[in-house]
């Protein structure tokens, strides 16, 4: 968030207006433990996405298409419930350096 | 002050509708162009239990609220409630009108008061004209005759507009019957 | 005005038509001696299809204030109504309907909070929630009641203010007494009161809106200096739309009545229905030639500093007259009207007494006393004393 | 066509489930499972959510100001209220729709979360009183058997022996040595309500019973047992497992509760000692070191297993006989 704003220059009541502004907010910084995702295991049932608690799993019409790390906290229920274990969890310090 | 107020202290038991008189007493009144107030006193008292309720009239705008201490009438709907408390208050000059097949004799020892009585026996009319010995319609005729404050065809009519939706027809003109009979019945001493 | 239509009816009841006129969208209450007549009345029009207001009956004060914040962030108009332990019940969320800015209008019939119990009229109740946030505004009389239940809607929902307001009325003195009360006819009040125009409603799921999110250190004062300028401009509106309810009733309302003040040099400062009483006896004392005056106060939310000033300012004495005690402090109006008397030029000399705890009759012969008392110029600024105690 | 994961997932590939990412609840929390799934099913079913919230970890972590993690509407009012808050949301909705100042054709599911603090405990009156009232609304509870919110105080609806802050295991207190409440039957005593346990580990019952509750007319109730991995001391990617383990140690039977009539809707034909469910936790570990452990375990599984029984018989027992 930018600069702290004015009271009046906010809405009243501390209502926020604008919905989901929380997608501004990183959550992927917590994360020490990276998942990271093998397509050639995926058999695209859904369960990482069904139970990921930050909405981190990216898919399209069913179909896994990755991890948004920027808001993976990196808990591993994904890699947890996957059945076909194609999604591991790594220390997050390997990637020290790397992009999201 | 109080001269400038006609103020009235019905004695009853809960349940025998003091309030209600009270009330139909300050809507006639209003009717008639004058200004009333009507409010009875709140205890934790349950059905049987003595209570009061007051009137104010005027004919200008009333805007005291407190209780009446120095009624000119006092209304006792029930004669087992007699007794020198009262008239506590009560104008030398005031009036009590007191339900009961006794007679004067028997209100002036219950109460010391040496002022104008005057009786009725408003239980007995009630229960041949309306079979409930609710009194109240019947102590509002009696009121009107005493005091003159109240006109009986104004009364009349707000009875017939209070009753209108609980009651069936003959149960409203048993009401007026009543009510008259309370006019039309009461003694007063010298 | 064309002819007046006057009824016979009491305070709970004025209240109650009132809100039958203003026919609000939702209305939840729980009873509570002596507000039940309200409810009762109410939910006797919404059973006879004369209004078409939604009634909750729900299980608890506190949850009639959480079901109309409720109502009212969805964006229906709502309205309830309580006493005493049931305001105290719902003051957790009396706070927060004025914090989420919501315009809700409550019926408060004053009645002294336990213990020991007690159901009878003193303004404890209201007292306990003056620094709520919400409007309050007290009523002489039944007449009062009627008129400022219609007025406030449009107070609370003025656009620049937009915060809940409390109609006080005294218990059973008011609320159970039967007096003459004209009342408006229907679409003249619907006209005054006109449409809630909602903002933020809940049920606009197209423009979603989050109510009563964390506010921390960074933000919660920044919301808090909101409400603080809502107040002010509830009191710079309050003569706009007092004026247009002149114009549709004929009686007029303002933060305060000034009664025989002109050439006072003692003046009373009271709430409520003593109000009347005390006229009576200032008219009384006039016709002896004592220059005695009343300063009835309306609304005590936001509390009207500048007409006190003006009015009180170089005044002999003033005895400010106290419903409700603050223990271990100064009782609240003597409190706030000897604050605002600080910055006056010149200070009259001021007392305070507090009186009618619990339902005790306020009779003209204590303020007579009271009235008295500043004449003889026997009053101590730093003494708190009572009218109708045994001591 | 009954909804499944892969539906589930085709509907929100471009659409949101109304709970954003950007909320700061702990990872691996079990109770946005909960709330993601309850709206991903209205939102497949053409609702229109609107959503109020008790106070309690998911709204606190949900809405810091100036975020939210909402972008369906959202009303937190306090903590013991939410389901008079929601009650009043929708009677405001059949008041304005009467007077014509609302789309005919919007379809609004108005649901109440809660934890088990806001629900079993304080929030209890304002629920039974919303419940009672036949308000159309869905309460859901996510049940995390403690205060976590706050740091693991002792709630109604911690199970016995479980260390809390405010009932601590210790030396001569075995912590808590009541059992859990049974939040279900206190709201199916409400007669004419729909009442269902459900899971995040077991998905397709938890989708059903949503499905059933939304449309359900009248009120409905969801307890969700939500692992709290912080106090119950499990690790953070095993929230769900643990919710499987209690529907398989018959800890959390899964069953519904409709105008009186009981359904059990997972039977498992064969269970696991609820000792394996107590040993799975670090909140059980100062029980398990104490002399009466064995004890407190076994008592504990009496208790689960005639509450089994008992659903059984009240299944046989109620089958098609509505109260109304």
């Amino acid at each position: 968030m930018a600069e702290l704003k004015k009271w009046h220059e906010l809405p009243i009541a501390g209502l926020i207006v604008e919905p989901g502004t929380a997608r501004k907010y990183r959550t992927g910084d917590w994360r020490v433990k990276r998942p990271v995702y093998d397509r050639s295991k995926c058999i695209d049932c859904m369960f990482c996405w069904f139970y990921c608690p930050d909405q981190a799993i990216i898919q399209e019409k069913g179909v896994m298409k990755g991890i948004d790390y920027f808001y993976c906290k990196g808990c591993g229920v994904c890699a947890n419930v996957c059945p076909k274990s194609a999604i591991e969890m790594r220390p997050e310090t390997e990637f020290v350096g790397k992009e999201d | 002050m109080p001269t400038k107020y006609f103020e009235i202290r019905w004695h009853s038991r809960a349940g025998q509708g003091a309030k209600s008189a009270a009330q139909l007493v300050a809507e006639t009144v209003l009717d008639e162009g004058k200004y009333a107030q009507a409010f009875p006193e709140y205890g934790a008292e349950r059905s049987g239990a003595p209570m009061r309720a007051f009137n104010r009239i005027s004919e200008g705008k009333i805007r005291v609220h407190y209780s009446v201490e120095n009624p000119d009438v006092v209304v006792v709907i029930d004669d087992t409630l007699l007794s020198p408390t009262i008239v506590s208050g009560l104008k030398e000059d005031g009036v009590l009108i007191v339900n009961t097949k006794h007679s004067f004799d028997f209100v002036r020892k219950k109460t010391n008061f040496n002022g104008k009585v005057c009786i009725v026996n408003a239980t007995d009319i009630a229960l041949q004209e309306i079979k409930r010995g609710v009194p109240n319609t019947v102590m509002i005729g009696t009121l009107a005759r005493v005091t003159g404050l109240v006109n009986l065809e104004v009364v009349e009519k707000k009875i017939r507009e209070m009753f209108e939706r609980k009651l069936p027809e003959e149960m409203i003109q048993a009401n007026i019957r009543a009510l008259r009979r309370g006019y039309e019945e009461v003694q007063c001493s010298g | 005005m064309e002819t007046k239509n006057l009824m016979a009816i009491t305070g709970a009841e004025a209240a109650a038509y009132a809100m039958k006129q203003i026919e609000p969208d939702v209305v939840a209450a729980y009873p509570i001696t002596p507000q039940t007549p309200i409810v009762e009345y109410f939910a006797k029009y919404v059973a006879d299809g004369e209004v078409r207001t939604e009634m909750i009956p729900v299980e608890s004060e506190h949850s009639a204030m959480s079901a109309v914040v409720g109502a009212a962030a969805a964006g229906a108009r709502a309205m309830t109504a309580t006493s005493a332990q049931g305001l105290a019940l719902m003051s957790e969320i009396v706070y927060i309907a004025s914090s989420l800015r919501l315009p809700i209008v409550m019926g408060l019939v004053n009645r002294a909070l336990s213990a020991p119990i007690n159901i009878h009229c003193d303004h404890s109740d209201a007292m306990m929630v003056r620094d709520s946030g919400w409007i309050q505004l007290f009523c002489e009389d039944a007449q009062e009641v009627y008129d400022l239940t219609i007025l406030a809607v449009r107070l609370a929902e003025h656009d620049d203010v937009r915060l809940p307001v409390m109609v006080n009325q005294d218990g059973f003195i008011i609320s159970h007494g039967v007096e003459p009360v004209e009342v408006l006819p229907d679409d003249v009040v619907k006209k005054f009161v006109g449409e809630l125009k909602p903002i933020y409603p809940l049920l606009d799921t197209d423009h979603p809106v989050t109510y009563g999110a964390l506010d921390l250190y960074d933000y919660y004062f920044e919301h808090k200096r909101q409400q603080i300028e809502a107040m002010k401009h509830a009191y710079r509106v309050f003569p706009q739309i007092a004026e247009e309810f002149y114009k549709i009733s004929g009686r007029k309302y303002d933060y305060v009545e000034p009664y025989r003040m002109e050439d006072a040099e003692y003046v009373m400062v009271a709430l409520g229905s003593s109000n009347g009483t005390i006229k009576d006896v200032v008219d009384e004392m006039r016709s002896e030639g004592k220059k005695v005056g009343l300063l009835k106060i309306w609304m005590f939310r936001p509390f009207p500093k500048p007409e006190i000033q003006r009015y009180l300012t170089a005044r002999k004495a003033v005895v400010v007259l106290d419903r409700a005690a603050s223990f271990g402090a100064e009782a609240p109006l003597y409190e706030a009207v000897k604050s605002a008397l600080y910055e006056v030029a010149v200070r009259p000399l001021m007392g305070s007494f507090v009186y009618g705890l619990g339902g005790r009759d306020l009779k003209p012969e204590h303020v007579r006393y009271a009235f008295e008392r500043a004449m003889a110029l026997d009053l101590v600024a730093d003494r708190e004393e009572y009218l109708g105690l045994r001591e | 066509m009954p909804l499944t994961m892969k539906k589930l997932a085709e509907v929100f590939t471009d659409r949101e489930t109304g709970l954003t990412q950007g909320h700061r609840m702990c990872p691996g929390c079990a109770a946005p499972m909960t709330v993601k799934i309850v709206l991903m099913v209205a939102k497949a079913l053409g609702y229109e959510p609107v959503i109020g919230f008790a106070t309690g970890c998911m709204e606190v972590s949900s809405t810091i100001f100036p975020f939210t993690s909402w972008s369906v509407p959202y009303i937190h009012n306090a903590f013991e209220n939410v389901a008079a808050t929601i009650s009043g949301v929708e009677t405001a909705y059949r008041a304005l729709k009467k007077a014509g100042k609302i789309p005919s054709d919007k379809k609004y599911a108005f649901i109440a979360f809660g934890g088990d603090g806001g629900t079993y405990d304080i929030g209890l009156q304002a629920l039974s009183g919303a419940l009672e009232r036949g308000h159309k609304m869905l309460y859901v509870l996510y049940d995390n058997e403690g205060y976590m919110n706050t740091g693991n105080q002792r709630s109604g609806s911690t199970p016995p022996g479980a260390d809390t802050t405010t009932a601590p295991v210790g030396k001569a207190v075995a912590g808590k040595l009541q059992l859990k409440k049974n939040i279900v039957e206190i709201v199916a005593a409400h007669e004419n309500v729909y009442a269902a346990t459900v899971t995040p580990g077991e998905p397709m019952d938890f989708i059903n019973k949503v499905e059933k509750a939304l449309q359900f007319d009248g009120p409905a109730f969801i307890a969700s047992l939500s692992p709290c991995v912080r106090f119950w001391r499990i690790d953070e990617n095993k929230s769900v497992d643990i919710t499987k383990l209690a529907v398989q140690t018959k800890y959390w039977p899964l069953y519904e509760v409709e105008r009186g009539v009981y359904r059990v809707t997972r039977k498992p034909t064969s269970f696991k000692p609820v000792a394996e469910f107590v040993k799975a936790q670090g909140r059980f570990r100062l029980l398990l070191q104490r002399p009466d452990a064995e004890q407190i375990i076994n008592e504990l599984q009496n208790y689960v297993d005639r509450r089994w029984e008992r659903l059984l018989a009240f299944e046989e027992a109620t089958k098609d006989k509505p109260v109304r």
